[in-house]
């Protein structure tokens, strides 16, 4: 009950600020907002069990990438606001119609397979080679299970994450910088 | 009782609330906001699988989305960057210099 | 044993020096030494292997070294299935190779040390050429006679020729020179190509080239006296590789056109080991060759005749080096007469023999020509024996070893060959003796105008006049003069212009090679003095093994009974291998020789005490007479040449004919010229004519037929295919017009696609699910 | 219902309370501090030497007009300053003050949660406290607040990596996240982290400095520059706020680098045994103790240094102690694989 009620007020504050988030005219206000969002994001972790992948959240969204926006929102002085020109070829009209055709049909789906068998009979084994070490683990938190999986199973993904980190860092000196 | 279900219709429907901010709006940095909205809706989902099938998997991949959007993020503004200080503009229907 | 590779590769090793660096850099001296170095250690190497050799029971003198595989196991057809032709680096040592790297390294080194002065005053650069061509034929010569097969052998024997081709056009820069290369090089070739033949019968007969293998394979077949049978086949293509090597009837021109050589070249490879290498092949096959009797009379006629007819060129010959060149024909062709007659042995030993003195010869005639300034034409020679003392000396002592006079060298060797020709065939045996009658007529001719009679060369100067009649005629000594100096411009050859003093003793470095090599000439006969002269003929006993095959000589009754098996009835009676029969058979002559010589086995021969006393008395009484016939010959020449010269040209203008026949080499060269060369080369012109008209115009017609065709091809090129590209680009061009709308620029229709796409697959996906829900 | 209502909501007052005093008088320990530093006497009217100078301060500055600039974004202008005060007392809520007292028949740990995620539940919240700053001089619309957030915004980011690279290293060595594990991982270690990780201790010191914005790198509140920083336009309680989301900030930085560096509540030596008369003393006032020295510190080194130059700055973060911080992780990292 309690975790229904911490679920649909989340989910409400969530869409809420999203939708503030896309619709606000002011971007810095945007931006607040999307910090809003995804601070309760980082709560519906916390009610997801993930307080790990919480901590990331607030620590490199809202501390990190969202301080950035600002950043550049604060370095675009606009003397004309960002949406004077309107090309007459683009079709934004449709693509809102779209995205909510698509969101009344993924309801559909939902509601259609309220009583199918959309879950697995039962909580089933992951389906790892460290399955035991994992469960192992479970009992002593979260962190150590994400930690010890992302340093044994996804090395490498981990690795070609650091890489494309490195790359992006590269990248955006090179593309912000006025003179090299 | 909370479902997937539920996580996968809150997901849903702020994926397509950032679909609809790619769609609608012509400033570029809210059009960039908007997809992380995407790709949070993608974690939020990724997060309740992991909680229903008890497997920090899901977490994992999340991490790896956060550190994509990271760098999209970064890569991201760069250009924005870049390209204000050609056009005075961060508006996307002034970016058209690949059409015929 | 095992270091037996290293005989070859010293020299060999020699040659890489001087080659690579030496010819740049290295000093006269300095080349000289290298190479002189390399062939002393292969002598003491050979020396000592030699020794290691006679330590072994006579059974077991036989060394067999891999160095290394050459060619890897390739699967052949054979006459027997498939076989598989696998060749390694092997070398072999035995009795036969033994005596050959002996000789090899021996004389080689000599004539080295003698080259050092004699090369002297060649330019530096040429001095390690010549060295280096030098090694590297004892090299190749050195792995010719201890290869242990026929692939490694032919490696050799290739390398020699073309080592000879080299040294023979060292002076290339003369055209007389290069062109006598040429020549050596093209008529050895005949010869080689009937010996590769013969190497692909061997393996495709036996499916190996090892010697012994081959060789024990053939004595377990039966003997081809009725008739032409492979083994006969593959001796014959032998015998035309060993033709070609050594100089015999038809392939002998080269020869004495090799002459053009230095003199050292000509002592060493022209006289004492190259040309025997056909020798040495044939007596490396003498299994083989047992079994083909008729191949064998083949070779017996061509040496004999070879012999003669070399022996009668040489006879009228006035330059002093090409005497000597058809007295090597001639000689060689006694060593074929005495394969062929089956004593393989006695043609080693008179090859050993005649090694010594052809080369004290030739050597000594350098020497003379040394002296002459270059001349070589005895006619301008005479009298020099006051000049040239140990030069004299030694030749005296040459000529008489290869006259057969007792007790020199030659004596033994040539006497056993005629001995055992006379046991084969009466009719061989005679024109041997005319042949070796010749052969000490024209020795002492040679040396009588030489050394003997009044100077007749030109003057020089501050001399006292000496040949007066000739050197007071203006015409002659500018003409001798100019000959000389052409000589020198030419050759680059003698002691620099007008610097000649007259004729001069020659320094010790060449003085002492004549002095061994006449040792050698006087001794090396000893090892072969026959039973019938109370010696032990010893180098028939050692060289034995290597003649015979292995199962014969060991196990001669299984071997009796596997050919009497095999064999049809009729060979019972006349040609198996039964080492009970004796030449009192019925068989013919050659026949029986050759089947005897397979188990030439002292110990096994069943003469009784009688038999071998009348052997002995026969054996005296022949030595007698051709020591006397050799008497004859040389008495003749001392009359016509020494005492009483104007009998000589008395007698060539009376038999004139005869005389210009002889004198011109009874025109072969010219009958080559006429038919084979002028075959050849109208044969050529007619297939150049062809080549000109048929094959040009066919390649011209192609052009042009080209030419055409790519003219239509260009205008379908410009009409249909590129009208197809235009007709394709016109029509992607007019339907762009409408679909390049799509593109507009805008990033947010294309997401609006992407949207659209997402929208399609759910409704899809709902669409299938409705159905199952 | 007591134990997981009643006792969290008692401690949680009592802390916010002791905290928000502690700052106010923080202030007025400044004011001493660098007043006895320059040969001063400091507030001495009010009350007995000053002490009850806080309390007027605050007074004054509750009771004094509230100014919002006609051109400001009014919303983001009222909200700055909460967003500046919120993360830092929700700081509070993890730091162990004391070991547990029994009180009343119950055993009280002497801190509100101990959440495994404790040590990365203090960088995010204080990484979300750069956002008061930023918010506050942009919605002022004014150059000088604006010149000083966007300066303040980048030096916090820049110092935070090396803070949490140094943090990094400290968990290697304690092998949790939990404040409470540290603690005790101390304990067992029988040495204070301080001395097993020197340089990292250090780095977390200077970027301490740095991040609370205090001298010498008080680059946005430079007001021979910026007029007094990004909260130049504000004024009344709002700045109230601002000022004391500084000084509360110092208090969890001098905290925080108590527990991880210093043995948080542990008395000296807490493993020889002659020593264990201290126990005596009750284990928060090590806590308190260790605090004050540590704000003490702050206060000195306020009243000795210069200030830096912003661009000498930037390059002591980036050039000197984020690759020392990287080197001391890579190094502790080795030892910690090799030796442990």
């Amino acid at each position: 009950m309690g975790q229904a009620i911490a679920f649909y007020t989340l989910s409400a504050f969530i869409l809420g600020f999203a939708v503030l988030v896309v619709s606000t005219k002011d971007t810095v206000h945007s931006v607040l907002f999307l910090v809003l969002d995804f601070l309760f994001v980082a709560a519906l972790y916390v009610l997801l069990g993930a307080p790990f992948l919480a901590a990331i959240q607030v620590l490199v969204y809202a501390g990190g990438i969202v301080v950035l926006y600002l950043f550049v929102v604060m370095l675009v002085n606009l003397k004309r606001s960002p949406e004077a020109h309107h090309d007459p070829h683009r079709r934004a009209r449709l693509g809102f119609v779209l995205a909510a055709l698509v969101l009344i049909e993924v309801g559909a789906i939902a509601a259609y397979s309220a009583g199918g068998p959309v879950r697995p009979a039962a909580p089933q084994a992951p389906p790892t080679a460290a399955a035991t070490a994992v469960s192992a683990m479970r009992a002593v938190g979260n962190t150590e299970e994400v930690g010890w999986l992302l340093y044994t199973n996804y090395l490498i993904p981990f690795e070609v994450a650091s890489m494309l980190l490195l790359v992006a860092m590269i990248g955006a000196i090179v593309l912000a910088k006025r003179e090299l | 009782m909370i479902t997937p279900t539920h996580y996968m219709l809150l997901s849903a429907a702020l994926f397509i609330i950032g679909v609809i901010g790619v769609m609608v709006r012509r400033n570029i940095i809210i059009i960039f906001m908007s997809i992380e909205l995407i790709l949070n809706a993608v974690n939020i989902n990724l997060v309740a699988f992991s909680r229903e099938w008890q497997h920090a998997v899901g977490q994992v991949f999340a991490i790896f989305v956060v550190a994509v959007a990271a760098a999209e993020a970064a890569v991201g503004l760069g250009i924005i960057l870049a390209f204000y200080r050609n056009k005075e503009t961060v508006n996307i229907d002034e970016m058209n210099l690949m059409k015929w | 044993m095992q270091y037996i590779w290293l005989i070859p590769l010293l020299p060999g090793l020699g040659a890489l020096v001087n080659g690579l660096v030496g010819i740049r850099a290295f000093s006269r001296r300095t080349s000289g030494a290298v190479a002189c170095a390399t062939m002393i250690a292969a002598l003491g190497v050979s020396l000592l292997a030699f020794w290691e050799l006679l330590g072994l029971p006579a059974d077991a003198r036989a060394y067999d070294v891999t160095l290394a595989s050459w060619i890897p196991a390739i699967p052949l057809q054979t006459q027997s299935g498939m076989g598989s032709l696998q060749v390694p680096w092997g070398f072999r040592l035995d009795p036969l190779s033994g005596l050959m790297i002996l000789v090899v390294t021996g004389i080689g080194t000599l004539i080295h040390i003698y080259s050092t002065a004699y090369m002297a005053a060649e330019p530096r650069g040429g001095v390690a050429r010549f060295f280096c061509y030098l090694n590297l034929f004892c090299f190749f010569m050195l792995v010719l006679v201890l290869g242990n097969n026929y692939l490694v052998m032919f490696v050799g024997w290739e390398g020699v020729g073309l080592c000879s081709y080299l040294l023979i056009g060292y002076w290339y820069q003369k055209k007389s020179a290069s062109d006598a290369g040429k020549k050596a090089f093209i008529t050895n070739r005949i010869g080689d190509w009937g010996f590769i033949l013969g190497i692909f019968l061997v393996f495709y007969t036996f499916g190996t080239l090892d010697f012994r293998a081959v060789q024990n394979a053939a004595g377990a077949m039966r003997v081809e006296s009725a008739g032409i049978g492979v083994l006969s086949i593959i001796c014959l293509l032998l015998f035309v590789g060993a033709v070609g090597k050594s100089a015999q009837i038809p392939l002998y021109v080269w020869l004495p056109d090799a002459m053009e050589g230095p003199t050292p070249v000509s002592a060493l490879i022209h006289a004492a080991t190259m040309v025997t290498a056909g020798v040495y092949m044939v007596g490396r096959n003498a299994v083989l060759f047992s079994h083909a009797p008729t191949v064998m009379l083949i070779v017996a006629v061509v040496g004999v005749l070879t012999a003669l007819f070399a022996a009668s060129i040489g006879l009228v010959q006035y330059d002093i080096k090409r005497v000597l060149a058809y007295s090597t024909v001639s000689q060689l062709g006694y060593m074929f007469t005495a394969m062929g007659v089956g004593a393989f042995s006695a043609g080693a030993f008179h090859l050993m023999t005649h090694a010594f003195f052809k080369a004290l010869l030739f050597l000594g005639s350098g020497s003379v020509i040394h002296a002459m300034g270059g001349e070589q034409d005895m006619r301008r020679m005479g009298g020099l024996k006051k000049y040239l003392p140990v030069t004299y000396a030694t030749m005296v002592i040459g000529t008489l070893a290869i006259a057969g006079i007792p007790p020199l060298s030659g004596f033994f060797s040539k006497d056993e060959i005629l001995f055992r020709s006379f046991e084969a065939n009466k009719a061989i045996w005679a024109l041997a003796v005319v042949t070796a009658m010749m052969t000490a007529f024209y020795m002492f001719r040679l040396l009588s105008m030489t050394f003997f009679g009044a100077y007749r060369g030109p003057a020089w100067e501050g001399a006292h006049r000496v040949g007066a009649h000739l050197a007071a005629d203006p015409h002659d000594h500018g003409h001798a003069a100019a000959a000389h100096g052409a000589q020198d411009s030419q050759a680059g050859h003698g002691h620099g212009h007008g610097a000649w003093h007259g004729p001069h003793e020659s320094p010790n470095a060449m003085t002492y090679p004549l002095m061994a090599l006449a040792v050698g000439a006087i001794v090396a006969g000893f090892v072969g003095i026959p039973t019938a002269l109370y010696g032990g003929n010893t180098i028939e006993h050692f060289l034995e093994p290597s003649f015979t095959a292995e199962e014969v000589r060991l196990k001669p009754d299984t071997t009796t009974e596997t050919t009497t098996g095999t064999t049809t009835e009729t060979a019972t009676a006349t040609g198996t291998l039964a080492a009970t029969e004796t030449t009192t058979g019925a068989a013919a002559v050659t026949e029986a020789e050759s089947v005897r010589s397979v188990r030439l086995q002292p110990d096994q021969a069943p003469e009784t005490p009688e038999a071998e006393e009348s052997h002995a008395l026969l054996e005296l009484g022949l030595m007698g007479f051709s020591v006397l016939i050799a008497a004859i010959g040389i008495g003749v020449a001392w009359k016509l040449y020494v005492t009483s010269p104007e009998i000589a040209d008395q007698l060539a203008e009376r038999f004139a004919g005869a005389h210009r026949v002889l004198s011109n080499k009874y025109y072969v060269d010219e009958l080559y010229d006429a038919t084979v060369i002028s075959g050849t080369m109208a044969g050529g012109r007619g297939l150049w004519a062809v080549d000109r008209n048929v094959i040009d115009g066919a390649v011209n017609g192609t052009g042009w037929v080209t030419i055409i065709s790519s003219w239509f091809s260009g205008l379908t090129d410009r009409t249909v295919v590129d009208g197809l590209v235009n007709l394709v680009g016109r029509v992607v061009e007019a339907g762009s017009v409408v679909f390049r709308r799509l593109q507009t620029g805008l990033v947010q229709n294309y997401a609006l696609v992407m949207l659209f796409g997402i929208f399609a697959f759910v409704s899809i996906y709902l669409f299938m699910r409705a159905g199952t829900l | 219902m007591i134990d997981q209502l009643v006792i969290p909501l008692v401690k949680i007052l009592i802390v916010l309370n002791a905290t928000l005093v502690g700052v106010t008088y923080m202030v007025l320990l400044e004011r001493k501090v660098i007043a006895w530093t320059q040969s001063r006497l400091g507030p001495m009217r009010v009350g007995p030497y000053g002490a009850l100078q806080p309390i007027a301060d605050a007074l004054k500055l509750m009771i004094k007009e509230d100014i919002t600039p006609v051109r400001a974004d009014k919303w983001v202008f009222t909200a700055a300053p909460i967003v500046a005060m919120v993360p830092a007392l929700i700081v509070y809520a993890v730091i162990p003050f004391g070991d547990t007292v029994n009180l009343f028949g119950r055993e009280i740990p002497l801190y509100i949660t101990d959440i495994n995620v404790g040590l990365l539940y203090i960088v995010s919240v204080a990484s979300v406290g750069v956002y008061g700053i930023i918010l506050g001089g942009y919605a002022s619309n004014s150059k000088y607040p604006l010149l000083a957030s966007l300066r303040a915004s980048a030096q916090l980011i820049s110092y935070e990596v090396a803070i949490t690279l140094t943090l990094v290293s400290v968990i290697l060595v304690a092998g949790s996240l939990s404040m409470v594990s540290i603690v005790r991982a101390q304990e067992s270690a029988h040495v204070w982290f301080a001395f097993l990780q020197p340089i990292a201790f250090v780095i977390f010191f200077i970027g301490g400095l740095a991040e609370t914005n205090r001298s010498p790198f008080d680059m946005p509140e430079a007001e021979q520059e910026l007029t007094g920083g990004f909260h130049t336009e504000y004024s009344g309680m709002r700045f109230a706020l601002f000022f004391l989301a500084e000084y509360a900030n110092m208090i969890v930085v001098a905290s925080v680098a108590t527990t991880l560096f210093l043995g948080g509540w542990l008395r000296p030596f807490p493993n020889v045994a002659w020593l264990s008369f201290l126990d005596v003393i009750p284990s928060w006032t090590w806590f308190l103790v260790k605090s004050f020295g540590f704000l003490y510190i702050f206060i000195w080194v306020r009243a000795t240094l210069p200030r830096y130059r912003y661009d000498q700055l930037m390059r002591l973060g980036w050039k000197v102690l984020i690759p020392l911080a990287i080197a001391n992780l890579v190094i502790t990292g080795i030892v910690k694989v090799l030796l442990l």
